[in-house]
């Protein structure tokens, strides 16, 4: 009964903390609340006997992942003081969808049976007396060691993404072109503007500068 | 029965050849222009050989495909490369041979981008051929539907002012009926386990499939066919269509629906085409009168002759659904006929446009007095067109009616009205064109006929008369296959429907309605 | 495992429905949306160790090893993306981000 | 061997006419059409003459198949019977002399070699009618001289007038025509052939054939009776297809005269007495011809007697004389109905050349009011033209009389109430015939002259190229009523048309001169009464006819109109027809068949437009729609499930 | 045991895997820009490995993780086709654009990598990993012109509703293995056998949006006129070809293995999405004036008849799904050949105004880009009719004929805005002047348009090739 309670205390919090996440005024607020959910969830992963993965959603999600957002949240420095419009008019909608959503998940919940045999299959039964850290390690590195490896080039891969996307390199934005610099006209980047007296010239608008 | 070689692939493929050597043209554009125009024609005129050889060569005691060919195609399902021909289908490709030649020569007066006009030109002729000979429905469908290629940069580029609303409604129109056959022939594809169309043509199907699948074929074939309402697109491809597209349009490529009507809905659908009888009679006789009277308000020599089309189609589906030999062979021989004739009157069009004239009848006139052999031919192929006796239209327009009268006596009577609403149109063109006096000034200074134009229409001219003089050097080509239909439908359809009266002595010879 | 599956589902689905939630209310910040997408994960992720526990299988456990690899790798993309965004645009307001449609 | 020579010299001399001229010249293509004519001619006669020496029963000279469908199988061939033969011997000699007066009376035309190429390729048409031996062919020669008569009312193409009458003729033609076909189609349907042997051997077992049409049911024979009887109506103008043969006459007069007058008209009256052996067994069809053969008579009769154009009256009088031939035919007289149209062919040739010959003299002065005097300038227009007047009123010893009067006594020996009918149709004809036909004669040749000075000084007569044929038809006209009579319709006339007219020998034939002498006299004395009235009108009360239109306002109007029936097609068919071919051409099919299409694009172009909106570029919205799909897939699969 | 076939059967993927890496670090070590030494290597890499997927032998390995069958190697060989030609169309593309970045390159190999793995999928974790591997890869290439604000917007977008959709995936493949008990095709085959639970079912629903996502089909569509349209164009033809096929083997290969009992089931959603792709693809392409979002709304409307093979679940069906593909990501290609071709004064062109004239300026050009379109269209005799037919013939086969009505029905729709653009090129007037484009790209134009040509008179081998793959799959 015990776990029981403390599984209603964390997930409420767990809950409350991720409407908290996606209704909150401001982004670093959010990233905090995240924070916390996930520090919940890992708790009920711990509950359910998943020791070591509740132990890398802490340090992995909240030690980096999470930071790595309020990193950005920080970096960016939303204006969040004019957030938040627009979503009163949504709320309705959303909400049916949600409801709907929910009920339909529901069903699952009250009508859900594990298909006959089911258990009959499984591919990696737990093992008994070991520590889940162990057991996870057993089936990790032997029958799943294609999928950990996939599993590194997709790190491989963000890694790249993060790289290719974000770094700048200095010296290159100083190389000249020269291919660019031959094919550059006149008409094409030079504007003769007739600009009356009193009256600014007009910039325009970044979407029409190719 | 056959020659030694493929005979039918050598003519449908002989066009691409030509193709690829016009596409190899160098030199400035007027040497370019010069030698397509003579690479066209001697590529046409070598295919008109073939037809004849093939029709020398052709057996008409023998009712089924005859210079047959296959070849594995689309492994792993049974399509095949199947062509052959019966008479149906050969004088239908002896047509395309006969007309295309002209139809080149017609095109000389094009000017602007000679060369890719020939192209499409060719393109068109080979597809044509490949329709008429595919004796296996997906050759056939492929071939039916590539028409639309060639005809849609023909019309786009050479065309007159409303070129692009014209060929778009064509192409759409066309396109829209003939994909409805496509499910229907491949439901038929898998009903019958094969696509050879003599497999597919002995299969039964269970009646009330057929009205689904009758209602796709004329979907497709009444569009390609023009049945009336499904017409509309035709007028406006013929009258913005350049000279030769034109005539394939109207000669050739109009007869693939009818074709289709005779070669796939009436042999593989017999109940339903039975049911439908009555239903096509209607659209027909419709078409012969409506499109008669709309014919009679135009004021444009090109629309008028575009309708007039219409109408002959009319008749023609008339006589295909009479399921009679009589009709059928009418049909088939108004087809014939139609083909000649309505190329003569758009060859006649084009003479006036290339003379710089426009073709509204108001702006007509008097030419009979300049023009004088321009006038007899003109009014030769108004006149069999008109259905007069000793020229082509004649034959067919009266097996239609001894046909429909063994049906109805209502089809025979009214579909029978071209002979005077059709009178009464082109006699009304004949007056705006011909007679009366010189509307404006420039019309007495024109000349008659050059060589070109000669080399075009004296041919016509003699066929519209040997046709309408001595058919049956015509109609005993597809008599065979033409019997075997009608019998088939006969057995098919006996215990369902009621046949067309047969005449017994002494007794009552005829139901009103069915 | 003392706690019913169940009840772990329904905390996943509640869960599921806000990160939904969260994308499409959200009209405004375009971190947040990512976010509502960690909380979606999360949930699958609920629902993962909850039925490795039920079934005794450690396949669920595994497979939570992996989509955590995988939002890991997709928060740092995501963000980069924002971030290069933010940089072109000036600014990561969900409303902005329409300059192609139709 | 000469009927083919009768038959094609010409078509050759329609070829030679008609593209021979860049290498004859004018004047020889018209010679060579004219010798090629004279070829014929003899050919008719002699061919004709030979047949009546070896005693006939020659079979039928196939040429050529012409279509082999089914057992639809017409072939192209000559028929040669006493019938075919006497019409072939009396359109080649006709045909003939009107070629050799064309040629006078067209000397002054640019394009006359056309001319004579339209009227040789005539003349062979007539001849395949007259020689068919199946109902198809006889339908090309029906509707090739249709075509011709088409050409040449419209020969002077500049006249608007000469157009429009052309395309009438043509049209009015056509309907009777599509009736022809249909009865054609009908024949073949009932006697699964259409050779005339073969229909005529099988009707026999046909006679209990019904056909069921407007709900009811008719002998089958009866109906392909009407229906041929249609065609026929339309080619030899019977009233309700008649209008088109007034206004025939702006083609040049020898036209009128072959084709409007002598021949092509009577291709009805041909087709009707060909077909004998199937109509005796359709009174009811018979019956029908009668009725409209005696009330065309009476009609055109009385129309001719106001009319002012000398053709005009002279095309009313030919409807007129065609309705007495078919008053015959349906009768059953069918000899009596061939005699008159030999007769009629050649009286009405006269009086048509004859008034070609005034015409010409008139500097194309067409209105007897314009005329009057012109016996002493014209003596021998003037002695033909009494000639052919005599002939057509019907006074002894001239041709018209002896076939007329067979044709009323027929009609009286009858008995029935629609021969009495006939018969008083024709009795009150004879007299109005008499009367306008006189009027005629009177008001152009006797009377004082009413011709415009400047035409009268030019008044002269005709060459003798024009002269010659008149003369010569003159003599016909004159002669040919009892040198035929014996054989037509005396005693031998059964041996005479043998089996190529059926009329069994106690038929009517039998019974004409068994008549009352009141009765037998009573169509010459109703000549002699008009004959009398005109005089009365002309001569000796010139101011009675105003007055007598006066007083008659409303009847002369009518019959002045031609019974309004020009007005009344215009106002029931040929403008509701324009009318609706424009509506049906700008709401039909502009509005309403193009509508669909047009309206499925701008459809599917709103359709489109309405999807675009969709996709406004947000992305909160793109994932509440990638949301709502996924909870309609949701609740789609649990619901179906 | 496997042991021995692991490596032989892998060698494909290992090989993408070593080189990619290799280049990588090739790319970063060396001083010069090395994009187009490593593209080059990249294109005869995947020229290599196309090889080596007919070496690799036919396997389960790893407790049946990783499969490859006939199937297999048939949608790799058209993942390979069409990333090749992507990387040939971006040499010249990138370095005009000033994105001439090595590691474009390699991000492809390595989302080749992750599609493999997705068509060789044996297990629902395979199958997440490769679709993410293969998702990452493809998030950064949308947004690797990383100075353009369209590109950038392309990634965002892409990269937030294709995560969405990997959540989706991820949460339905939670509900799949929680009630089924099992990640494994086959095992799951069996556990389905009987009448499925509603978790299951909601499972597959969720995968089954997730997959949708990838191939864009209405209404999981929503990104891609977007994405089409920002995205460098040699990166859109990436878009256009390579995912989708992956993404489609991919879900054949689960609807018709592991939830293959179920078909009753899904039938109805697989014919849905194809009704709505094949509508809403036809219907919102006709008012485009831009060409790339011309090809997003047709590719729409393309996977909507490629989904008619899947939803008839036949043999036929899947060979008719095969063909079609094969023959689209030709087409395709080609079509962004030309795209690409489209430049004037160095200035990349997307209008499809400008190619007005463009028949008398550059006639090769003009009829490469008519024949793609008239195949686009279905017309025969070019090859997009063939794929037509055979999917419409197989659903007829398996009755579903009413689909296969509205399938032609659409296709004259449609048929409309490809003609429009051959009405641009061939009947308008105008001068293009376009560049004379790179050879890389006018290979791929002529390839592609020759191909499509000329499919009709060899139809053979690929229609053999894709029977044998459908056989593979279905047994």
């Amino acid at each position: 009964m015990l776990a029981n309670f403390f599984f209603y205390v964390f997930s409420a919090i767990l809950l409350v903390s991720a409407a908290m996440v996606i209704t909150s005024r401001n982004p670093v607020h959010s990233v905090l609340f995240l924070i916390l959910a996930f520090i919940n969830a890992a708790v009920l992963f711990l509950m359910a006997g998943a020791e070591f993965l509740a132990l890398v959603l802490v340090i992995v999600y909240v030690g980096a992942v999470a930071v790595l957002f309020l990193f950005v949240v920080m970096m960016l420095d939303v204006d969040f003081v004019a957030l938040r419009e627009g979503f009163q008019k949504y709320a309705p909608v959303g909400a049916l969808v949600g409801v709907v959503l929910f009920v339909e998940l529901a069903l699952v919940v009250s009508g859900w049976t594990i298909a006959p045999g089911a258990t009959g299959f499984l591919e990696a039964p737990m093992p008994n007396g070991v520590t889940n850290t162990v057991a996870l390690g057993s089936v990790l590195y032997t029958q799943y060691i294609l999928l950990f490896q996939i599993a590194g080039m997709i790190l491989l891969v963000s890694m790249i993404g993060a790289i290719v996307l974000t770094l700048r390199d200095r010296k290159r934005g100083k190389t000249q072109n020269m291919r660019q610099q031959h094919e550059r006209m006149a008409a094409e980047t030079l504007t003769m503007v007739n600009v009356k007296l009193g009256e600014g010239a007009k910039m325009p608008a970044p979407e029409d500068v190719v | 029965m056959g020659v030694g070689f493929p005979i039918l692939s050598l003519m449908i493929f002989l066009p691409l050849v030509g193709v690829a050597f016009l596409a190899t043209l160098r030199g400035d554009e007027a040497a370019v222009a010069r030698n397509a125009r003579w690479g066209a024609l001697w590529s046409s005129v070598v295919s008109l050989g073939l037809g004849i050889f093939l029709w020398l060569k052709f057996d008409p005691s023998v009712a089924g495909y005859q210079f047959a060919e296959s070849d594995t195609w689309l492994s792993g399902l049974d399509v095949q490369y199947r062509v052959g021909v019966d008479g149906i289908s050969l004088f239908l490709v002896e047509l395309t041979v006969f007309l295309s030649p002209i139809a080149i020569l017609a095109s000389w007066s094009i000017t602007r981008r000679v060369r890719d006009f020939m192209i499409f030109f060719l393109l068109l002729e080979s597809v044509t051929l490949g329709m008429f000979c595919a004796t296996d429905f997906v050759i056939f469908y492929i071939f039916f539907e590539a028409v639309l290629i060639p005809m849609y940069f023909i019309i786009g580029i050479w065309g007159g002012e409303r070129r692009i609303y014209a060929t778009v409604k064509f192409f759409l129109f066309t396109m829209a009926g003939s994909v409805l056959m496509l499910v229907a022939l491949v439901w038929m594809w898998h009903n019958a386990g094969s696509t050879d169309l003599t497999v597919l043509t002995r299969t039964k199907i269970p009646p009330d499939v057929q009205t689904w699948l009758f209602v796709a074929f004329l979907a497709s074939f009444g569009v390609k066919a023009a049945v009336w309402p499904l017409h509309t697109w035709l007028p406006d491809a013929y009258a913005e269509a350049p000279l030769p597209g034109t005539i394939m349009l109207a000669a050739v490529l109009s007869k693939m629906g009818a074709y289709g009507f005779i070669r796939f809905a009436v042999p593989m659908l017999p109940q339903a085409s039975q049911a439908a009888a009555p239903l096509m009679f209607a659209l027909g006789v419709v078409a012969v009168i409506y499109i008669s009277l709309v014919a009679l308000a135009q004021t444009d020599m090109k629309r008028l002759v575009a309708y007039s089309s219409v109408a002959h189609m009319g008749v023609i589906v008339i006589g295909i659904f009479t399921f009679t030999v009589e009709g059928i062979e009418g049909a088939l021989f108004q087809m014939l006929s139609h083909g000649i004739i309505i190329a003569g009157l758009f060859v006649c069009t084009g003479v006036l446009l290339s003379r710089g004239e426009d073709t509204a009848l108001s702006r007509l006139g008097g030419l009979a007095a300049v023009m004088p052999v321009f006038a007899t031919l003109l009014m030769l192929f108004s006149l069999a067109s008109m259905g007069l006796p000793g020229t082509s239209g004649f034959v067919g327009e009266i097996l239609v009616i001894v046909g429909a009268m063994k049906v109805n006596f209502w089809v025979s009577l009214l579909g029978g009205m071209g002979m005077v609403l059709g009178a009464a149109f082109m006699l009304v063109m004949l007056r705006a064109v011909l007679f009366d006096k010189f509307t404006r000034p420039g019309l007495e200074s024109l000349k008659d006929l050059r060589p070109a134009e000669y080399a075009m229409l004296v041919p016509l001219a003699v066929m519209t008369l040997w046709l309408g003089i001595y058919p049956v050097s015509f109609t005993h080509i597809f008599d065979g296959p033409v019997t075997a239909l009608v019998q088939a439908h006969v057995a098919a359809v006996q215990p369902a429907a009621v046949l067309p009266a047969a005449v017994q002595p002494g007794v009552a010879v005829a139901m009103e309605t069915k | 495992m003392v706690v019913p599956l169940s009840h772990f589902l329904v905390v996943a689905g509640l869960l599921l429905v806000m990160g939904v939630f969260g994308i499409f209310m959200n009209r405004k910040n375009i971190i947040i949306i990512m976010m509502s997408i960690e909380l979606i994960l999360l949930a699958a992720n609920l629902n993962f160790v909850a039925f490795s526990g039920a079934l005794h299988d450690m396949v669920g456990q595994v497979f939570t090893m992996f989509v955590l690899t995988v939002a890991a790798a997709e928060a740092a993309i995501g963000l980069a993306i924002v971030v290069i965004y933010s940089r072109n645009r000036g600014s990561i307001e969900v409303e902005d981000v329409t300059l192609m449609k139709g | 061997m000469l009927t083919e020579i009768a038959v094609f010299a010409p078509l050759a001399g329609a070829v030679f006419a008609g593209l021979g001229r860049p290498a004859l010249g004018k004047q020889g293509a018209i010679w060579v059409s004219i010798l090629l004519m004279v070829v014929s001619a003899v050919a008719g006669v002699a061919d004709f003459y030979q047949y009546e020496v070896t005693g006939g029963g020659w079979a039928p000279l196939h040429l050529a198949i012409w279509v082999s469908v089914g057992s639809f199988t017409p072939d192209w061939a000559l028929r040669q019977d006493t019938l075919s033969l006497v019409v072939v011997a009396m359109v080649s000699v006709v045909s003939m002399l009107i070629h050799v007066y064309s040629a006078g009376y067209m000397a002054h035309d640019k394009t006359v070699p056309r001319f004579f190429a339209y009227l040789s390729l005539f003349t062979f048409a007539m001849l395949m009618l007259a020689t068919a031996n199946n109902l198809l062919q006889l339908f090309f020669g029906w509707e090739g001289v249709g075509l011709v008569s088409y050409l040449l009312i419209g020969y002077w193409y500049e006249k608007p007038s000469a157009n429009a009458a052309a395309i009438k003729a043509f049209i009015v033609n056509r309907v009777g025509d599509l009736a022809f076909a249909v009865g054609i189609a009908l024949t073949y349907l009932v006697f699964n052939t259409i050779d005339f042997d073969g229909i005529f051997a099988a009707v026999p077992a046909h006679l209990a054939d019904k056909y069921a049409l407007f709900g009811s049911v008719f002998p089958a024979l009866e109906v392909i009776g009407v229906l041929l009887f249609i065609g026929a109506m339309g080619k030899s103008a019977q009233i309700v297809l008649h209008t088109w043969l007034a206004d025939a006459m702006e083609g040049p007069t020898p036209v009128s005269a072959l084709i409007h007058a002598a021949t092509m008209v009577a291709a009805g009256v041909f087709l009707v007495v060909r077909m004998s052996p199937l109509l005796n067994h359709a009174p009811g069809a018979l019956s029908f011809v009668t009725f409209i053969g005696a009330t065309t008579a009476l009609f055109a009769g009385t129309v001719g007697c106001v009319q002012n154009d000398i053709k005009r009256i002279i095309a009313y009088s030919t409807c007129s004389q065609l309705g007495y031939m078919f008053l015959a035919a349906g009768l059953g007289a069918y000899p009596v109905a061939m005699f008159h149209l030999i007769n009629h062919a050649f009286f009405k040739a006269l009086l048509f050349l004859a008034a070609g010959s005034v015409i010409h003299a008139m500097s194309d002065e067409q209105d007897i009011r314009k005329m009057g005097g012109l016996g002493r300038k014209l003596p021998i227009t003037y002695g033909v033209m009494l000639c052919g007047a005599l002939a057509l009123a019907g006074i002894p010893p001239f041709s018209g009389y002896f076939s007329k009067d067979a044709i009323l006594g027929a009609a009286f020996a009858t008995h029935t109430s629609m021969g009495f009918y006939g018969w008083a149709c024709g009795v009150f004809t004879a007299g109005l015939t008499a009367f306008y036909i006189s009027r005629l004669f009177l008001l152009t040749f006797h009377t004082e002259s009413r011709v415009a000075p400047e035409v009268a000084a030019h008044v002269h007569e005709s060459p003798v190229t024009m002269l010659g044929p008149i003369v010569l038809l003159a003599f016909g006209a004159l002669s040919s009523g009892f040198l035929l009579r014996n054989a037509f319709i005396g005693h031998g006339f059964a041996a005479f048309w043998g089996a190529s007219i059926a009329v069994d020998p106690n038929s009517i034939m039998t019974q004409i001169d068994g008549i009352p002498a009141w009765a037998a006299m009573s169509p010459l004395a109703a000549g002699i009464v008009g004959i009398g009235v005109a005089a009365w009108f002309y001569i000796l009360a010139p101011e009675m006819p105003a007055r007598a239109a006066a007083r008659f306002n409303g009847l002369y109007l009518f019959l002045l109109n031609k019974w309004y029936f020009d007005e009344v097609y215009d106002a029931l068919l040929v403008r509701p027809a324009l009318r609706l071919a424009k509506l049906i051409w700008h709401v039909g099919d502009e509005q309403m068949i193009d509508g669909v299409p047009n309206g499925l694009a701008h459809l599917t172009a709103d359709a489109s437009s309405q999807t675009v909106k969709l996709q406004t570029g947000s992305i909160a919205l793109y994932a509440f729609i990638m949301l709502v799909g996924l909870l309609g897939f949701l609740s789609l699969f649990l619901w179906i499930r | 045991m496997d042991g021995l076939l692991i490596l032989p059967s892998l060698l494909p993927e290992l090989a993408l895997a070593i080189c990619g890496m290799a280049l990588l670090v090739i790319g970063v070590l060396s001083k010069a820009n090395v994009f187009a030494l490593v593209s080059y290597v990249a294109v005869a890499l995947f020229a290599a490995v196309g090889v080596l997927v007919f070496l690799a032998p036919t396997c389960e390995i790893y407790g049946g993780l990783f499969v490859t069958t006939d199937f297999t190697r048939f949608a790799d060989v058209l993942v390979l086709v069409g990333a090749g030609a992507a990387l040939v169309l971006s040499l010249d593309y990138n370095v005009r654009e000033d994105i001439a970045r090595f590691e474009f390159p390699v991000l492809v190999v390595f989302a080749v990598l992750g599609m493999f793995f997705m068509i060789s999928a044996g297990d629902l974790m395979t199958l997440y990993l490769g679709f993410e591997l293969q998702s990452l890869a493809m998030y950064i290439c949308a947004a690797i012109a990383r100075d353009s604000l369209r590109s950038t917007e392309a990634g965002l977008k892409y990269f937030v509703l294709g995560a969405l959709a990997s959540g989706l995936l991820v949460y339905g493949i939670s509900l799949v293995y929680g009630f089924a008990g099992t990640t494994d095709f086959v095992d799951l085959a069996k556990t389905l056998s009987g009448t499925p639970g509603y978790g299951t079912v909601i499972g597959i629903v969720f995968v089954l949006v997730g997959l949708a996502f990838k191939i864009s089909a209405a209404p999981f569509h929503m990104w891609t006129p977007d994405v089409y349209e920002g995205a460098p164009t040699p990166v859109t033809a990436l878009f256009g070809t390579a995912p989708k096929v992956a993404a489609m083997a991919l879900l054949i290969s689960v609807m018709l293995g592991p939830f293959g009992h179920v078909v009753g089931q899904w039938q109805a959603l697989i014919e849905i999405l194809s009704v709505i792709s094949m509508c809403l693809g036809c219907l919102a392409a006709i008012g485009q004036k831009n060409i790339k979002r011309l090809m997003a709304y047709s590719s729409i409307g393309h996977m909507g008849y490629a989904l008619i093979g899947l939803a008839a679940g036949t043999v036929a069906g899947v060979q008719g799904t095969l063909i079609y593909l094969s023959i689209y990501i030709v087409m395709s290609l080609g079509v962004f050949a030309c795209i690409i071709a489209m430049r004037r004064k160095g200035i990349a062109i997307e209008t499809i105004a400008d190619l007005a004239g463009l028949s008398t300026q550059r006639p090769g050009f003009a009829a490469a880009l008519a024949v793609l379109m008239w195949a686009m269209a279905g017309i025969p005799p070019l090859s997009g009719f063939f794929g037509k037919l055979y999917v419409f013939s197989a659903a007829v086969s398996a009755g579903l004929t009413p689909l296969a009505v509205i399938g032609v029905l659409t296709t004259v729709v449609a048929a409309f805005y490809y003609l429009r653009v051959i009405k641009v090129m061939y009947f308008d007037a105008g001068t293009p002047d376009f560049d004379k484009s790179a050879i890389g790209v006018r290979l791929v134009m002529t390839v592609a348009a020759l191909a499509t040509a000329l499919f009709v008179f060899m139809p053979g081998p690929v229609v053999a090739a894709a029977a044998d793959a459908a056989k593979a799959l279905m047994g």
